[in-house]
This record gives C-alpha cells, structure tokens and sequence, in this order.
C-alpha cells in the first residue's frame, strides 16, 4: 500500500498557496474543500459563477436560502463585503483575468498544462458547466487530484486521452502524492511525499518528472 | 405605462409553436415556477405551444419546472451548458432516446451570447473552449498571437424570468442570487415576461439600484409568494 | 419667400408620430424639442447615452446638479420610474433594437437612407458622438431638419456627399416643408405645407420624389 | 483586506511613462478630477508620467481635469468619442497643431470595446460605422446577411475613476449619471484606483445595490467634497 494524502490534506495543501486578498473561484465538489484550509492571518475571497463574490460557510441545516447557492446548487452565506452580479459580469471577471487562482478537478492533466475534466467521452448525458471557461482568464489555473485513477493508471500524462476541458490552461498539479509544477511543457517536481522514492513517484506518473532543482517533503498534517 | 397582466394564463397566452424561449434561473435559484408550470397548464388544455427550443442554464430537476416541461413534451431543443441535477432522469431518459436535440455551451460562453444577443453584437470571439470538442466547426482567428472561437448570439421570441420587485415600468431588482442569467434573458428576448413578488408604482424603486431597466421587460405578473425548485422536490413534488 | 415650418413646429409634428410607451432617443441640439410637445394622454420614455431613462425638464437655473446630466451636457430631472446604468448597457439598448424611436439632425439624407450628420467633412477636429451607433438598432429612426441649407442647397438628395454617419438607417423625414418616408430607396412623400406645390417641393429636393398615394396636408399650430 | 490608501499623491504616484490611463466621466460628470490634478501636479515636479494615451469619452473642457492634463502636455494620444465642448481650445490647438494623435471611436463602440477589454472578448462585430468613414481598415464580415464591422478590446494599465461611496474591498456605488464610463474602465485596467466620498467597512454597502464589484478596484482613496468640472469651467478656473 503506497501511502497517500487524504482529499482533505490535498486541499489543506493548496490552501497555503492563496495569498492574502486572493480572488479565488474553486470548482464544484472536490476543490470546494480548500475554503475549509484558509491559513490563519490570510483572507481570501471566493467567487461563484453564478454570481456571488465573497460567500462563505454552508447555513446550518433547515435555514438554507435556496436564492442563496453556489455553482454546485448548495446553500451557501454572505460574508460582509459581498455583492451579487448577473452572469455575464461574473464570467467577464473569469475570462476577464480577474481571479488570482482557480482550483478545478481533472480525469487527466498533460505535462503541457492540457487539462481533461468534464467529459469521460461518448455515452451518457454531456455537461460542461463553467470548467471550459474557468481554466481561461484566472492569473494561476491549478489542480487538485488523486495521483492515480481508482484502477491505478496515471492521471498525470503526456497527453490527455480524453476530451479536453482546455489547452495549455493548468500551472500546478497538487495530488495525493506530490506537487508538481508545468512549465515549458514539462511536468516539474516540486514538493513529493517524503517516504516516497522518485522511481516509485515516477512509476506511477505518466509523463516525466523533471527535477531542475530541490524537491522539497511534501508535509501536510493530519486532518 | 403600465405593463403588469392580471394572470400568469394570460402572461403566456401569446407563446406560439416552435417558439425560441429563454427561461431564467440557475438550477432552482431564479427560475420562474409558476409562470413555467402556466405554459404546462396551457399545452395540456390546447396543444399549444409546442416544439420549442429552451435556453437555460440547466435540464431541469425532479417533476417540476423546467423538467415537468420536458416531461409533457413541449421541448424540440435544448441549450444549456450543465444538463445534470440532483435528478435528471426527465432529461436524460429522453435524450439518450434521440428525443430532444441538445446544444452544449459553456456556461460563460452561453451568458455571453444571450448578453451580445441583446445588446445588438452578432458575434464576439472567447478563448473558451479553443482547442476541444465544443470549438468544433466554429470559426478561429488570431488576436495578440493567441487563438479565440467566434461565437453567435443568442435571441429569443420570449424569455420568462422571475425577478423579486417590479415597478407598473418593468424596472426590477432581483434577490441574491437569484439574479444569475435573469437579467441578461430580460435583454435578449422579443418578449419578456416577468414574475415579481411584488409591484410598485414608478418612482417606487431607487433610480440608482434598478438592476433590468423596463426598457427590457413587456409583461409583468405578480406571484406574491412563489415556489422554490429546491423545496418543491425535497416533497417530491410533481406538475402537474 | 417660401412658407417654412419653424424648427418648433417640425419637432412639433415628430412629436405626433411618438406612441403611446415608446422608448425614444432625441439628438444632441435641436431635436431635443421634440419632448416638449408629447401629445396629451401619451407617455413616451426618453432615454439618454450616458445612463439614465426616463428623465424629464432642465431643472430651474441655478438647482443644477451636474451629476444629472444628459448626453448633450445638459442639466435635466428625473421622472418617477427613472434608471440608471452605465455606457454599456445603455449601448445595449440603442444598438439591440430596444428603443423604439430615434430622432436625429441631419446635415444631409440620402434617398436610400444613408445619413450624414456628424462631419461636415476636411478641416477642424472630428467628432462623431453616439451618432453612428444611434442610427442602428431603433426601431425607427427618424430625421428632423430644415428642408435646404442656409444656402438654399438641397438637404435631400440622391446620394450624400458629406462623410456618412449610417447606411440605409433613416425611414422618416421631417422638414420645414414636408413628411418624407423612405421606402425601397426611394423618398415617398406623405405631407407637404398646402401652401406648397409638388413641382415647388421637387425643385428644392435633391432626389426624385414619389407620390404612390395621397399627400396630406402638413398642418402644424403656431408655436 | 483594506485597499484604502491614504493619499491622492500616493494613489497616483505609480502610474508610468506612456502608460495607458482610462479616465471616468462623461464631460464633467464622473470625472475624477482630483486624481487627474494629483497627476498633474506629481508630474510638475517630477516630470513623470508624459507620454500618456488617454481614453476618455471627451478631450476636457476649460482648464481643469482632463482639459488641464492635456494642456501640461502629459497626453501624446486620446482616443475619445467627442472631443467637442463648450471650451475645447486646449486640445483643438495642440490637435491642428499636429501635437496629439486622435482615435475617434463611436461612442458605443468605445464603451463595448472597454467592456470587451475588461471581459476577456479580444474582439467583437458590430453594425455601428459600417459604411463610414470611422471603419476603413476594419475587418467586415456578413452575419444573417448584414455586414459589420470587427472591433478590438481596449484594456488599460490604469484607470482612474470616481465613484459616490466604497467599502475597503473596493465595491463600489456610483451617484446618478456620473456612473457612465466609471464601472467599464474598472473592469478594464491593470490597475483601477478610484476616488469616492466616503469610505465604509465591509457590510456597509447592501450586497444588492454594489454596482462596481471589488474584484475590479485595486485602490481607493477618499475625497470627501469633490469638485464638478462643470463649476470650475464656470468660475474660470485653471490648474494649476
């Protein structure tokens, strides 16, 4: 058994990357758990696309405002200083270039920055929601993911295989056993969890890890 | 000027077959309930209207609004950008059976269109979606050495929209929100039809906080205490 | 001397033509007669470039605020049901197709259409204005002007010579001595002073006046 | 978060050589007239910023605001709708004189262009100047069977822009029509600094009515009784 973060230690991971006064858009399901891991002394901001900057906690449960949601349809607060907006202002501040980070899930990131995350291919119901236009505009695209799919193949390739969400949008990669950067159309290797060899990571990585400089031990603490 | 109708039957009396229809909301939030579940009351007492083509953001939800109009069969073609839900077996059943034709935009994209559709812009050029399958067939240029897909307006012969006041002007403000793709549907239709909690005479909302001008708005109707998806299919509500 | 219409009593007979709930726009100058003479029991809504609908009067000299201002630079006030956005939205109206009326000055119309009020060509410093965006999108876009130069040369005419502001915009012709449509890019004249013959009228036009059906009398009160 | 600071002087103070600078307002109302004397004197002692292209709608009237930046010889190119005032001799002298370049822009599509600068959209068509002598050059393509005319975004370093009232995250609201160009060039620039009247903590600006939201404001200082261009022109005065 190869020992890994939780999902809640990957997003405590990247919540230490946002910097105070960061507009941040964090995509549905998943990465929505970065907001819990906000370090202490920083204040970020949180988007919804559909139209809310500055919301914060779920309400207890039995008060939820059902005209108060985020892009996932869950009922969220206001904290003070927010503002509501139409649709169209709230994508021009995505593709605008407004955000600071947006964090989005994957299927598969390519060491050129492609990113694959809405479609598993032909069959079912196709739904793309905000991810086409989130992974454009936002000063730093960023994943979080599982290292490996559940069968154990790598989510992390040299090319996508399956339909793209975006070209060369996604800076860094946080997953379940490192952090790795994209630069150059490359996969650099930042951070790795420190009982892991880099053969073993690079086993279970699709494309090649290059490490130009100090790979630091990726330490995150129980959660 | 006074543009309030007496009832939601005759808000959408004059929707014909074959219609464009731009309803608003986000999922539940902002999505107009009542005024959907008079267009359902009406096909089923006359037949009409049928074959229409839906803009929204989603495929409905459980058996109420815009799903129950998929259910009754009113609905050619739907574009939306995120046609999943907590249930969206309406939908889904029908769609997997090649029975209602679906456009797939994504949703900054689609807010987009609708803005430039009323604001008069046939086309604009995005970044979204260069490079995937959504791009496919449309048309790519070059600025600042990077490449963008054209994209068309959209437009409407109807939107219904739920906003939460209005003034006898169709002037409206919005709650939370619930404000999402309303206001730009408001700009992009021929016509549209608004369902408010509450109408007031002109001079009764503040000049400075007037979110859809009346200019945009041709028919209002009060629903004093309208219906929320959310709630309606926790009780596993159906309409009708 | 030939009989005129003062520019009171063109705008006057504008007026007439405005439906009860039109949106209008009204031209910087001289077209902004027209409001004063809205017929009895007809509200018309005027809308202004820079953000405001349903404005009303100038203020009293000296109650100015030059917060509240129109496109012409002039103090107004508000009418009960007023709005305000910015430039854009308000473009969004003009060049969307939401006004219903357009009232314009013209240097020169042609008989297609084309209009040309915004340089009187080489020399001086240009300045265009919401001119070229207001002759597209309303609904109707009408003209309101003396019917020949102060030189006596003719302001209707087959084709402008003056630089254009719009291509095939304007459909109705309101001057010192006539109603002029123009319908499949030809001037249909529909009202002419009574006191007018057509032969008089044609020598002072510059394109060849059509009269498919019958010419009213242009009647106007004194002003 | 606070994005207050402290002083005209030091709001202005980064703004460099050949800096692109949208400025608010439509003539007088919404300019912010106090930020532009606040360039204006940072650049009679330090000599910077020159070299400046401005995006205004008009080219300043008198000899205060824009007129005044003009006439310190700060402004190599405007690109403006109207540069017709009351008193233009400012700029109409330097313009035939050969000493500013002039963009003329169409008034709606300078505010789309803005907009478009502001939401991404490197580019978009519109009806408006077709034929005319403003789209030589411009790229034309047929939709529907009617020809228009592409236009490109503007964005900005800086704006410099005046509101009614901020809370320290920077969302802002504006007062009457002095809104206009205002909420545009905030979304367009780098770099957006706004002076306002009053400044109020987080939670004193009701969520609904926030017409500028903070995303777009980087700077925000306070002038509690600003002065009208319009006032100023009628008393004669000059800066400095």
């Amino acid at each position: 058994m190869i020992p890994k973060l939780s999902n809640a230690q990957i997003a405590w991971r990247a919540a230490q990357d946002i910097e105070d006064g960061a507009y941040v858009n964090l995509g549905i399901g998943f990465p929505e758990m970065v907001a819990r891991y906000q370090p202490e002394g920083r204040e970020a901001i949180f988007h919804t696309e559909n139209g809310i900057l500055n919301f914060g906690e779920p309400p207890a449960e039995g008060t939820e405002d059902w005209d108060l949601i985020n892009a996932g349809k869950k009922a969220v607060t206001l904290k003070p200083g927010a503002a509501f907006f139409h649709h169209a202002d709230s994508f021009a501040m995505v593709r605008g270039g407004h955000l600071d980070v947006a964090i989005l899930g994957a299927y598969q990131v390519a060491e050129n920055g492609d990113l694959a995350n809405w479609s598993v291919g032909a069959g079912g119901v196709p739904a793309v929601g905000g991810a086409m236009d989130l992974v454009h505009g936002a000063k730093r695209v960023a994943v979080i993911t599982e290292h490996v799919t559940k069968k154990g193949e790598p989510k992390l390739l040299s090319r996508c295989t399956l339909p793209l969400t975006g070209v060369a949008c996604v800076t860094r990669v946080y997953t379940s056993l490192a952090v790795i950067d994209i630069e150059g159309g490359r996969f650099v290797l930042r951070e790795k969890l420190p009982s892991l060899s880099l053969d073993a990571l690079q086993s279970l990585t699709g494309g090649e890890l290059h490490v130009p400089g100090p790979v630091t031990d990726l330490i995150v603490p129980e959660l | 000027m006074d543009k309030t109708v007496g009832s939601l039957a005759e808000a959408v009396s004059r929707i014909g077959d074959g219609a464009h229809v731009m309803i608003g909301g986000f999922g539940g939030s902002g999505a107009p309930i009542e005024l959907i579940h008079a267009l359902i009351d009406r096909y089923r007492a006359t037949g009409h209207p049928k074959d229409l083509t839906v803009i929204n953001n989603n495929a409905g939800n459980g058996h109420v609004g815009l799903a129950a109009l998929i259910e009754q069969r009113m609905v050619k073609k739907l574009i939306c950008s995120f046609p999943r839900s907590a249930d969206p077996k309406v939908f889904t059943d029908l769609y997997l059976a090649g029975e209602i034709e679906l456009e797939l935009v994504p949703q900054g994209t689609l807010a987009e269109r609708i803005r430039a559709g009323g604001a008069g812009i046939p086309a604009f050029y995005t970044p979204t979606a260069y490079g995937t399958d959504l791009a496919r067939g449309k048309k790519i240029e070059e600025f600042d050495g990077r490449p963008y897909v054209q994209e068309r307006w959209l437009k409407a012969d109807v939107a219904i929209v739920k906003a939460y006041r209005a003034d006898r002007h169709g002037n409206l403000v919005y709650s939370k929100a619930a404000r999402n793709f309303n206001p730009l549907m408001c700009m992009a239709a021929a016509h549209t039809i608004v369902q408010v909690e509450e109408i007031v005479e002109p001079g009764g909302i503040d000049p400075e906080v007037v979110v859809t001008p009346g200019i945009f708005v041709q028919s209002v109707v009060c629903v004093t205490d309208p219906q929320q998806e959310e709630d309606l299919n926790r009780q596993g509500a159906h309409h009708p």
